[in-house]
């Protein structure tokens, strides 16, 4: 037999000035099961608390009713109340009678009625509570931080400060990703590497990162707190404790020709190579699909070359496995290739070029050393024109999105080429300019009153060759859509951001969810922009969207934070309401017949198969197995579930059931 | 988009929506005509978004909408994928109808006429037949008598023109149309 | 005819199955549903007209399971059961051996149950036009009236769950009608218990029915309950573009598609 | 009262809805007495029984309502909830249960306004259809059985 | 084809007769209405083709090749128009008291020589073409890219890929598919003149000593109009217009007067090494 408490707060005036408490207490002290009700000024005041905790004391109160405002205002003060008096916090429940009733109703019989009506029901939904421990999760207090650019770089070096241990995962032979690619950085125009080269030497030397270069993520198991990685380390050919990073073997291998993939092709490396001399870690690896060595079998220069032996052609692909608490994916994007633009000429023009290799020839690291030259000749060239939303904003090259950076760094592409360049003339194609964001439409517009780019609003049809000259075929659509017709000597194509090839495996390894473009999606788009939907794995940078650096890096930071954040206690601690799948005597053990429909509804993957065996350890039953970890307590699995096998704590059917009795039977 | 609306008649006849246009203006960038264009592509598309009746008359009124010689670039390159060049067709049905044919595009359509007429007569294309049927209803007398002859020697033009024996079945394809080709 | 007898009894032989589920000679001029379990009986073996029980309905029977694995005589609806069984789990490729019955009364044999999958796409449900018309014809009774109808329809309903049992997809171990806490479906054969039990089994079965019948041939009232069933498949095909699950892909009811349409939410 | 006051029971998710309604009294715009709400943590929670259940229970009306497409707390309850009032509706329309009684909206957390509006739209609509008697009379078999 | 394109219709039966391949008319074809038939009037410019795929159909054929462009453009966009609208689809064959399944294969002249000669075209040169050549596509054979679904669109290899199986060496060159004026030809000569001109002006300065083309309109404008091109151009300009099907012709060392390669205004004194 229940013994519920019912306390009714006035809320001073806010309550009381419409309903009559008096009234409504006395008419909760006659429903059954109710042991005490009363009512008070202030409830949530430290002598309101105490008169619910005294009475739970000595009435030995097994629910609280508190009818005061939102639970979604003062449920936690209550709950806390109660615990303090040693009743199960989850045995309290509040009845709104503020923002539900008194606030939008006009004092009459009819309010104080409703409040009655909303007390009851809440009595009757007590009744049915169970005393709940809240969820307690073992952390395992290391990260896994996927992508080694600036993303994976800002997030592990937040991470380790926190005083946690990071691996770093990059699939390259060196971290720094795109940024370490880019010459200046909008909107200050400040060196890109200058910035970022120390952060990678930071990373390289914190004592909390563990760094694994040329190594990809294999396989993922386990949930939040206690993940298992199984990570790929890609055979270096090069043993890097014996390496001393001279050098002396890539200035010696036979092998030249080979297009840098760091220098967009722009420029060559050898098999045998660091992709770019501030490369972290300084040790090269060989690129055994350009290895003469293992393409025909002989060769071994580097190894004849190299002073301490470090070469090793046998070495193999080492598989490492890795027990982390929480992860970072931070893979970074990509750009469309101009050879995806038939009307641009298939890629086949030279000087067509797209942004990130014009990056390349702005850099001063670059094959150009920082001078713009067009790749065909070396000229440098007098007219050159920059096509925005190549690809994006494009339904039908299927990129119906704005990669969002271009405007920006088309701009600043233009600026470059006009400081560098001087006398030539420069000239966008643009559809708008979207500059959002702290001094960015300043910089815009720099460009076009101070360096005098010449900003034409339309789209280009074509661009062609025509005696050594390349023709773009525009329009400018501000003046009543007049032709234009550019000779120029080199074309930029702002082509748009994608997603990493590969993202969608790696997304599915994960089991989190990517949208139609490839890119991962966040948990929530206005509240969860750093979550994924399977909790413990966390988004940083342009592998979420396309991205720019000050937010990819407060993003990473942001990421950082939530992983510090569930670092920083020994358990996870979680709302214990969630789904539950029953239990009950042999030979049934479970109603649950184990069609799983609940799981292809689960947005959590929360549900998984628990084998039922008997004595000899044969199955005897397969029935569904919430995750506690996992679930997040939507209960859509318990409207599912046909048998009313699966149910969920706080929300359970038997509660929302008399609930519904309770509330339309005041007479 | 309200029924009066040629963009609203444009959906319905061709279902393309001009809304879905952004004016990027590809569309006349690439257009070969676009020069000797009073009305360029993308400015049609525009105008026909507003639904303004003056800007819709002009359009009908346009000589740019019997310069469009379907070449089908603007369609092919178009990011929304829209067929403009099925807007043009349409806008020339409706500007024949409507009598509003620019002055310049009359014998445009006159050609296209006598060409429909010839293949009307006789089934298939009849260049003398067509170049005489025009130049009756042109005025153009003397266009191309320097051609002429060139093409008697090289055997390429015919005197008398082949005929199709299913005469009937083809009128009836003529038949019951709105009466445009007349 | 000759062909499944021969491959059912080799199975038996060769202690491939256990058991055969099939269609035998019953009373009167009756079929019904035989289990066989030696080979030298499979003689009794038929299949005509007369076979029209879903025996995919013993599939999920304790009794049969406790046989060992079965073959089972399989004509098109009964294929269609066995798929959505295993769409929930409840059948694998080697937990029985399916001995398919073409509508030409053909044996069909199959390498896995994706195969009847794709074999049935050339047999896809189809609620026949008959069955169309009288739905319409109901819903263009003005609302009152719809209720009186089924009201009455119902009335004779006394609870003997004949068509939960013959159904192949009513296979839970305890079913809603069972569970007093709460009482979801008000005890006894009334009005509203008749309603509520029936209004239930319909949306259970929604997105999973494959429109077999059993239920209507197994009431002894003959309710038209399968115009229920009927309706929903129509509803869920029409509004999410599919009559239910298949192996491979997730059932409509348990998926979504963001871009569902509806016109009844403000 | 002699004049008709309908019983409605809005079944709303935790997130949106119910926060909406919070708005709706924090900005103290006044609607009528007639609903009260149930809060579940989502629209995939509620099951269709429950419904039934109302009805049953005398509801003359039913709210359901939760986060608009794409907002859901839970990322796509309200798709899933979504699907199954499409085929429910269905059904109880071929029953003749009357759909109109049963208003669905989705109602964010920011739209205190817009639920004070569906309380009293559907508050005027169930005056409008009357007490929902049919069921009633089917409800209460017993009763009368035994009052006999 | 035995008006202004007669050459073309010559040397294609005489290619294929070389061949040994059969080609049938159609009974009773009639003209497909071009540029007129959708300019004037929708429904004409679907019942027109639509009556010649019937035709073809009735008389039982499962490949229909197109030599003429216009035809092939307008009999494809009309297939994919009837597939597209059903009601269409009953209203003509209605019109055409004919069945019309609107199954066919429609294969334009490249296609048909793809299938039938680049097989067999080491075995049939027997005196291979030595020189530079630009070859021209227009618009009819290639756009809409969304229906004709030809690979690289904006720059088709199909015609090159041919000549340099004939030995010629075919240019890379941008004017492949911009337009020539077509439909102007009668009615607005200048215009022809102005862009026809400049596909020739680039071919030439591409280094092209003969222009290929597979599509009759395309030859009438950038031949049978030289004069307007000259006069846009003002300078003379003397490379010749051929059809692939010519160039075919002459490298399998059939006679030029059976090409018809007599009947171009441009003359065409191409060298044959024989």
């Amino acid at each position: 037999m229940s013994k519920i408490g019912v306390f009714i707060c006035h809320c001073g005036e806010n309550i009381s000035a419409t309903v009559d408490v008096e009234k409504v207490a006395e008419v909760a002290g006659t429903l059954d099961g109710v042991e005490y009700s009363t009512h008070y000024k202030y409830m949530c005041s430290d002598p309101g608390q105490s008169l619910i905790k005294q009475t739970i004391k000595e009435k030995g109160l097994t629910g609280v009713v508190v009818a005061a405002c939102s639970p979604r205002m003062h449920e936690p003060t209550f709950r806390k109340a109660c615990a303090e008096a040693g009743l199960n916090p989850y045995l309290c429940e509040m009845a709104n009678l503020r923002e539900h009733c008194s606030w939008v109703h006009e004092k009459s019989d009819a309010t104080t009625q409703k409040a009655s009506d909303i007390v009851r029901t809440l009595v009757e939904k007590v009744k049915h509570n169970k005393p709940l421990q809240s969820i307690k999760v073992p952390i395992t207090k290391k990260a896994l931080v996927i992508g080694g650019g600036i993303a994976g770089i800002q997030a592990s070096l937040d991470i380790a400060n926190a005083g946690h241990q990071v691996v770093l995962v990059e699939k390259d032979p060196s971290i720094g990703g795109h940024m370490s690619q880019l010459s200046e950085t909008f909107p200050t125009l400040d060196c890109s590497q200058c910035i970022l080269t120390p952060r990678m030497v930071e990373v390289a030397q914190h004592p909390n990162i563990t760094m694994m270069t040329y190594s990809e993520l294999e396989k993922l198991e386990g949930s939040i707190g206690n993940f298992k990685a199984t990570i790929r380390k890609k055979a270096k050919s090069v043993d890097e404790k014996m390496c001393t990073g001279c050098g002396l073997c890539t200035t010696k291998c036979p092998n030249k020709k080979i297009p840098s993939e760091f220098n967009t092709g722009l420029g060559t490396r050898t098999a045998i190579y660091v992709p770019f001399p501030q490369a972290v870690p300084n040790k090269p690896v060989i690129d055994k699909a350009n290895c003469t060595y293992y393409q025909k079998g002989k060769c071994k220069i580097c190894e004849k070359t190299c002073p301490t032996g470090a070469i090793c052609f046998d070495q193999e692909d080492e598989f490492v496995e890795l027990e982390v608490g929480a992860i970072v994916v931070a893979t970074g994007f990509n750009v469309m290739e101009t050879s995806e633009f038939a009307e641009y000429g298939y890629g086949k023009y030279k000087d067509v070029i797209n942004g990130l290799q014009f990056e390349r020839l702005a850099s001063a690291s670059g094959p150009t050393l920082g001078e713009i030259r067009r790749p065909s000749d070396g000229k440098i060239p007098e007219k050159i024109v920059f096509i925005a939303c190549a690809g994006s904003r494009d339904p039908a090259k299927g990129k119906p999105y704005c990669s969002k950076i271009c405007c920006m760094y088309t701009a600043k592409h233009a600026m470059l080429y006009q400081h560098k360049v001087h006398g030539g003339h420069s000239y966008v194609f643009y559809m708008d300019i979207r500059a959002a964001g702290k001094n960015y439409d300043e910089f815009t517009r720099r460009a076009i009153v101070e360096d005098e780019v010449n900003y034409i609003r339309g789209r280009v049809s074509r661009v062609y060759e025509e005696n050594g000259k390349l023709i773009v075929k525009g329009v400018d659509t501000l003046l009543n859509a007049k032709p234009v017709e550019i000779e120029a000597d080199m074309v930029v194509l702002a082509t748009a951001g994608v997603a990493n090839p590969g993202s969608e495996e790696l997304a599915q390894r994960m089991h989190i969810s990517y949208d139609a473009y490839n890119f991962f999606s966040e948990a929530h788009p206005k509240l969860k922009p750093v979550e994924t939907n399977t909790v413990g794995i966390f988004l940083a940078g342009a592998c979420q969207a396309p991205k720019d650096i000050p937010e990819t890096v407060s993003q990473a930071s942001g990421a950082a934070a939530k992983v510090a954040i569930l670092f920083s206690q020994d358990e996870l601690s979680r709302d214990p309401a969630i789904a539950v799948v029953n239990r009950c005597a042999p030979p049934l053990f479970s109603t649950c017949v184990g069609c799983f429909m609940c799981a292809t509804a689960c947005p959590y993957n929360a549900i998984g198969e628990e084998l039922i065996k008997n004595r000899n350890g044969e199955v005897i039953k397969r029935v569904a197995k919430v995750n506690p970890g996992l679930c997040q307590g939507c209960g859509t699995c318990v409207a599912f579930c046909r048998s009313k096998s699966i149910d969920i704590d706080g929300y359970t059917n038997e509660q929302m059931y008399s609930e519904v009795m309770a509330l339309l039977n005041n007479d | 988009m309200n029924k009066e609306d040629l963009s609203f008649k444009i959906k319905q006849s061709t279902d393309v929506n001009v809304r879905e246009c952004y004016q990027c203006g590809k569309c006349t960038a690439g257009c070969p005509l676009a020069e000797h264009m009073d009305l360029r592509p993308s400015v049609i598309m525009r105008m026909l978004q507003s639904g303004d009746k003056e800007d819709e008359d002009k359009i009908l009124r346009s000589l740019s909408i019997w310069l469009c010689l379907t070449c089908e670039t603007c369609y092919s390159r178009c990011p929304m994928e829209l067929d403009i060049p099925k807007i043009m067709d349409h806008l020339r049905q409706r500007s024949l109808a409507e009598g509003k044919v620019h002055h310049d595009a009359r014998n445009i359509v006159t050609f296209h006429k006598s060409f429909l007429n010839t293949v009307e007569r006789n089934g298939r294309l009849h260049e003398i037949g067509l170049v005489l049927d025009y130049k009756m209803h042109s005025g153009k007398l003397f266009q191309d008598i320097t051609v002429a002859p060139g093409m008697f020697s090289r055997g390429k033009l015919s005197i008398l023109p082949e005929q199709i024996k299913d005469k009937k079945g083809l009128s009836r394809l003529f038949k019951n149309q709105d009466k445009n080709t007349k | 005819m000759k062909e499944l007898i021969a491959k059912a009894a080799g199975l038996l032989e060769s202690n491939t199955v256990q058991v055969v589920i099939g269609y035998g000679q019953g009373s009167a001029d009756r079929s019904r549903a035989i289990f066989i379990t030696q080979p030298s009986d499979c003689e009794q073996l038929i299949f005509d007209s007369r076979c029209i029980q879903n025996l995919a309905v013993y599939l999920t029977k304790a009794e049969i399971k406790k046989m060992g694995k079965p073959a089972i005589v399989a004509s098109i609806p009964v294929l269609r059961s066995i798929v959505q069984l295993a769409a929930e789990n409840q059948l694998t490729n080697d937990s029985l051996v399916v001995l398919g019955v073409s509508p030409e009364s053909q044996l069909v044999e199959f390498e896995s149950l994706a195969a009847i999958e794709s074999y049935l796409e050339s047999h896809k449900i189809e609620i026949d036009e008959k069955y169309r018309k009288i739905i319409e014809d109901i819903k263009a009774k003005p609302v009152a009236e719809r209720f009186a109808y089924w009201v009455k329809e119902l009335e004779p309903c006394f609870k003997c769950y004949a068509c939960r049992a013959a159904c192949p997809l009513c296979y839970c171990t305890r079913c809603t009608v069972e569970n007093n806490q709460p009482q979801w479906i008000s005890v006894g054969s009334h009005p509203l218990g008749n309603l509520e039990w029936h209004i239930m089994r319909a949306m259970h079965l929604a997105g999973r029915c494959t429109d077999c019948e059993a239920c209507y041939t197994a009431c002894p009232m003959s309710i038209p309950i399968h115009l229920l069933t009927k309706s929903m498949l129509q509803d869920v095909n029409e509004n999410f573009g599919s009559y239910g699950s298949s192996i491979s892909k997730p059932n409509s009811l348990s998926s979504f598609n963001p871009d569902d349409k509806e016109s009844f939410i403000r | 009262m002699n004049e008709f006051e309908p019983k409605i029971v809005a079944f709303v998710c935790n997130w949106c809805t119910y926060a909406g309604a919070d708005l709706t009294g924090t900005s103290r715009i006044k609607y009528a007495q007639n609903v009260k709400i149930i809060r579940f943590p989502c629209t995939g929670r509620i099951d269709f029984m429950l419904l039934l259940k109302a009805f049953s229970e005398g509801a003359d009306g039913i709210i359901v309502s939760g986060c608009h497409p794409n907002d859901c707390h839970y990322t796509s309850g309200n798709f899933h909830a979504r699907r199954r009032w499409i085929t429910f509706r269905g059904l109880l329309d071929l029953l003749g249960i009357d759909v109109r009684r049963i208003q669905y909206s989705w109602v964010s957390a920011a739209e205190g306004a817009k639920w004070a509006d569906i309380v009293n739209t559907t508050v005027t609509n169930i005056s409008e259809l009357g007490p929902y008697a049919d069921y009633a009379k089917v409800a209460n078999y017993l009763e009368k059985e035994a009052n006999l | 084809m035995t008006g202004s394109s007669r050459e073309y219709n010559e040397s294609l039966l005489a290619i294929s007769k070389a061949a040994g391949i059969e080609l049938v008319e159609i009974t009773d074809w009639n003209c497909c209405g071009a540029t007129a038939a959708h300019n004037l009037n929708k429904e004409l410019s679907v019942s027109l083709p639509a009556r010649n795929l019937a035709l073809a159909e009735f008389d039982g054929m499962e490949e229909l090749v197109v030599p003429c462009a216009a035809c092939y453009n307008r009999l494809v966009m009309t297939q994919h128009e009837l597939n597209e609208d059903s009601n269409l689809k009953a209203r003509i064959a209605e019109k055409l008291k004919m069945p019309l399944k609107n199954s066919i294969k429609i294969l334009n002249v490249l296609q048909f020589l793809e299938k039938y000669f680049i097989p067999r075209l080491d075995e049939l040169v027997k005196y291979p073409l030595t020189y530079d050549v630009a070859c021209y596509y227009g618009c009819l054979l290639v756009r809409p890219n969304k229906v004709m679904h030809v690979e690289r669109w904006e720059d088709p290899m199909a015609m090159d890929i041919i000549m340099q199986k004939l030995g010629a060496n075919a240019i890379d060159w941008p004017f492949k598919t911009e337009c020539c004026g077509a439909g102007f030809s009668v009615s607005k000569p200048e215009i022809v003149g102005e862009l026809s001109g400049k596909i020739v002006r680039n071919a030439v300065g591409n280094g092209a000593k003969a222009i290929v083309v597979a599509c009759p309109m395309c030859h009438s404008n950038l031949d049978m109009r030289r004069p307007a091109i000259e006069s846009y151009l003002n300078k003379k300009v003397d490379i010749p217009v051929i059809y692939i099907t010519q160039a075919i012709a002459l490298a399998m060392g059939i006679a030029p007067k059976e090409a018809g390669i007599q009947r171009h205004f441009v003359p065409v004194n191409l060298t044959v090494n024989r």
